[in-house]
């Protein structure tokens, strides 16, 4: 009875729906995870015990695809550092894009000399096009984040002029391949070779930094080629659940873009972030910013009741997760309570030093959000700022001329004393420079975040402050 | 075309609700999300996107046993569309592993 | 009658998706409203369920002439339905009335 | 062309979720509002101008229901006193369910003696039976509301177990009625009957209090009847519409649960706030609460720098908006800073304070919500209670065996000194005493609320204390 099979793609679809939900809330997120996944486990089953008109079984094929593909995703997602986990989501993402990309092909392939009704047609090309985008863009973008492409190759001359001329291209071979198959075969090709192109110019020019943006947008696209198989092949848990994806992809880009204080628009058009805008610094601010020495930081530290540790992208950079809870211990053995600072969008992706953290076992109630922070940080005798820098720049907050006024920052300009360690006064991702830095109660300690607190951490251990 | 276009709505009216709702509805559901949990989402929204495997599937089963073209290529669909698939809900689980110690 | 229901999903199945991505929108839409809202959105919903007054009025177009029972009964139906869609929206309009004041 | 018509009613679903959607945030509220009235007309106009089989037109008699309801839904609408909104939305709801039960009747009366399909039957038979519960139903809602009816009458002899007998007997004749239709028409008024039956004693337990959670029940039974009611004419809109409602409905009624720190079973099963159980004091208080005179009253606030009204139901009972409002222009007027705090279920339906301030033009900016009150409530030199209880009963934080404990309160203790405006030490709505009167820094000042307000006005304007 073919309706059990679709009520198990209906549950399948529910599945995800409530996956997703659930996956909205911290406490739920795992649930919600395993009920997505269910939701495909069922849908896979339903797929191959369907009863299909024209099946020829074609199992052992089938099988061998699943086995292969389970044991290279599950190797792959355990085997990678935490830290690596956003490129491979691109490279997962990618995967999926290829997959539709074969599958219109076939589909073209097996049909193509019959001539296919122009809905049908369409949702193919379609199919074929945005998969290929999802496919080379999200390459680019894993290769971007994994240090493997600089920011500025492959970006074509006028890029902005040249990708809406590929993007005209496109829609143009699609509506003229809508009216006259005949060429049907190699022009294919050429849309896919095209769209393949789209892709890389797509991406190529957006800074590396704001490539989770990018993925997710890309996912959303993926989602769209999911739900035009499902036309294809007239099969709702595909046409549904890559509608879901779709619609929500979209909007957790824009969520995204939100919480770093920019719009969609400006994010694509790489406006900032690429490295070479990353100087227009506010008017040089001719104040000079005072150091401190390690010894003399060590004593502040060791002698201090309470501590705020700020980490930022100069954490991850330096790996320095590891040394800083060392830090953290040796205080902590010395009475020192010490509390972690996490902005939202500190770091390169969203929980980014979520997960540096967790790495190392800092336990959850050391942890502050922004709020709880802001709160705190009237009371707290000495911040240290571990390669942090936007999140905490008061322009946000007091210059409206900036590119970051109206993010919401944490004010440790209101704590008693600031250590800054980063290795020189060159600016972050927005590339403004930091007033906090001129600050009377603000002192840098200047070097790689990781040497700098190893030598910290030497300071206190030889005793010499007992 | 376009009355082509209209029929199809008028025949398929049921699937533009379904479509709208599922349209709205992942709006809603992602719309008040923290955002240390944007990468998670990302990666476990990524992994539902490789429902297109089905598709994949679909074609292996629909191609004539001896068509090794469409088989070979159906299966490494199939293998692209599962490493989206269990990669993705298994290093969304990591992710999340994190969120475990809390409360 | 078993089997009548199930080749009855079988042909709506689009329904049953639409049916319940509407449900689960109703929830999403409404489980973060502030309660200050409750007893507006109450009421704008309640006038939203004055839809019923399609069917009173798709009964009275189908009526024959002269059937005075269905035609009485028919108005009755949609007066009714029309008492609860007006007032519903202006009652709505009048509580948001004191919202205006915000901002 | 059909396709027209039918995405006019597809765009009405869009306004009626874009209008739910926005109807969930107070900036957007009255837009909301507009979208779900414009998707609305769409589709009725959809309705009587759509090609339809076997029409015979009747424009006159369809015209003369839809201008009869205007006039009298406007009017209404408009005529009514904003207290008195609950009861005349319990009415319109009433009214809703008479349609749809009035719909099968006809449908029954034109179709029965043909034999009708065994699920459209069902669909008719539980369109005219739910329609006819929310009917009965909100008619008792509404007369418990408009003070016509007791709390105590209507209720049936062990109304638990009554009310499940009548129950089981409505869906034991839906069952019957589904396999032998012989017996349809007389079968079908008894149906009607018991139904009426049933929503009359079900609602008829619960406490007056209770019925702004039983109406938005009701409602959702009403949006049911009109997604059932779809069904019957496979009119998309109609079941889309309803389900909406029939989701959004249930879920309301849970979150006003919630607010109240109650459960939904709890509501209906009248566990409190029906009047008979509401002396339940947590084993008598012996200590004596304090009085203070009105002239001492009128000098205490008047001589104070921070005056917080905390209003309650008592505040609607008197009536007693304006004078309040009076006594805040005097207070001003003197120099002292005066705000009011809005517990979101003071009163008896949400947002009941907030309508009866906006009656007197209270400007938004002096109303603070929970948390900003509690935030301020510190630094408060008098806090003015007038007719609430449950409100700011601080056993809600201390006292874990108090029905109200966990609900978040006005924590008044905090502030400097606490008048109360009640009429005795009698409890509220939860029936519990209320151990923040016998407090040192609380004074209690006996009367209906409005005479009190009128006669610490009087005391300040005879000019006695300048
Ligand atoms: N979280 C996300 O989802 C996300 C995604 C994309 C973009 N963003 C953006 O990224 C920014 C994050 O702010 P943030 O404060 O974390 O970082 P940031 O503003 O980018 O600053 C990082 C700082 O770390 C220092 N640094 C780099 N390598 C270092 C090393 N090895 N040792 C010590 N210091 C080092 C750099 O200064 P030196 O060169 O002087 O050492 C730099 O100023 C925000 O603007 C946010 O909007 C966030
Ligand atoms: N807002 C909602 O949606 C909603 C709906 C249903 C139930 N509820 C419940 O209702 C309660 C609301 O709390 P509340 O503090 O506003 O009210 P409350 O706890 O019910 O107390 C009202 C007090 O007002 C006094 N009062 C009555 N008439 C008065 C008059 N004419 N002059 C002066 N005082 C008068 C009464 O005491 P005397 O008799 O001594 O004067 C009574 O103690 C909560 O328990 C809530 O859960 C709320």
């Amino acid at each position: 009875m073919v309706t059990i099979y679709n009520l198990m793609y209906f549950t399948g679809v529910l599945g995800f729906i409530v996956g997703l939900q659930r996956l909205g809330h911290p406490a739920t997120a795992k649930k919600g995870n395993l009920f997505a996944a269910g939701g495909m486990v069922l849908a896979i089953l339903a797929s191959f015990t369907t009863p299909l008109e024209g099946s020829h079984g074609n199992y052992l094929w089938i099988f061998t695809g699943l086995i292969l593909g389970t044991i290279i995703g599950y190797r792959a997602a355990t085997k990678v550092q935490m830290t690596e986990m956003p490129q491979l989501v691109s490279l997962f993402n990618g995967l999926g894009g290829a997959c539709a990309v074969l599958i219109s092909l076939i589909e073209v392939l097996m049909k193509g000399n019959e001539g296919i009704p122009v809905l049908g047609l369409i949702s193919l090309l379609l199919t074929l096009s945005i998969g290929s985008v999802a496919f080379s863009g999200s390459l680019v973008a894993w290769a971007k984040l994994d240090g493997r492409l600089r920011d500025k190759t492959l970006v074509p001359p006028y890029p902005h002029i040249f990708n809406l001329i590929v993007l005209v291209a496109c829609v143009g071979m699609i509506i003229f391949l809508s009216f006259d198959q005949s060429l049907l075969f190699p022009l294919l090709m050429v849309l896919m070779l095209i769209s393949l192109v789209y892709g890389i110019t797509f991406v190529a020019p957006i800074g590396g930094a704001d490539m989770p943006v990018v993925i997710s947008l890309l996912n959303s696209f993926t989602g769209l080629t999911a739900a035009l198989a499902g036309l294809i092949y007239d099969n709702q848990l595909m046409l549904m659940g890559g509608i879901l994806v779709g619609s929500s992809g979209i909007i957790l880009t824009v969520l995204m873009c939100k919480a770093m204080n920019r719009s969609l628009g400006n994010v694509l058009m790489g406006a900032f972030g690429s490295s070479n805008s990353s100087t227009t610094s506010a008017g040089e601010d001719h104040r000079q910013a005072k150091e401190l020495s390690k010894p003399d930081a060590s004593i502040l530290l060791a002698y201090s009741s309470s501590v705020m540790v700020v980490p930022g992208y100069g954490l991850a950079v330096a790996q320095a997760q590891r040394v800083c809870k060392d830090l953290d211990n040796e205080l902590s053995s010395r009475g020192v309570h010490l509390s972690y600072a996490i902005h939202p969008v500190a770091g390169r992706m969203p929980g980014h030093m979520n997960v540096l953290l967790a790495e190392v076992d800092v336990p959850y109630e050391k942890l502050m959000d922004l709020d709880q922070a802001n709160e705190a940080l009237p009371n707290v005798d000495v911040v240290l700022v571990i390669g942090a820098n936007d999140v905490v720049n008061p322009s946000a907050r007091e210059d409206s001329n900036s590119p970051i006024y109206g993010m919401p920052i944490l004010n440790v300009d209101q704590a008693g004393k600031v250590l800054v360690l980063k290795r020189s006064m060159s600016p972050g991702y927005a590339g403004v420079q930091n007033p906090l830095f001129f600050n009377d109660n603000t002192f840098m300690l200047f070097g790689d975040a990781k040497a700098s607190l190893g030598e910290l951490l030497a300071e206190m251990k030889t005793g010499v402050l007992v | 075309m376009i009355t082509e276009f209209l029929s199809f709505i008028q025949e398929n009216l049921l699937m533009l609700y379904a479509l709208a709702f599922a349209i709205f509805l992942g709006f809603e559901l992602i719309s008040k999300v923290p955002t240390v949990l944007h990468t998670p989402l990302m990666s476990g929204a990524n992994a539902i996107s490789g429902v297109v495997i089905i598709g994949a599937i679909t074609l292996i089963r629909l191609s004539e046993p001896d068509d090794y073209l469409v088989l070979v290529l159906g299966v490494v669909g199939v293998t692209l569309g599962m490493i989206n698939v269990i990669g993705g809900f298994a290093v969304t689980d990591r992710m999340l592993q994190m969120f475990n110690k809390k409360k």
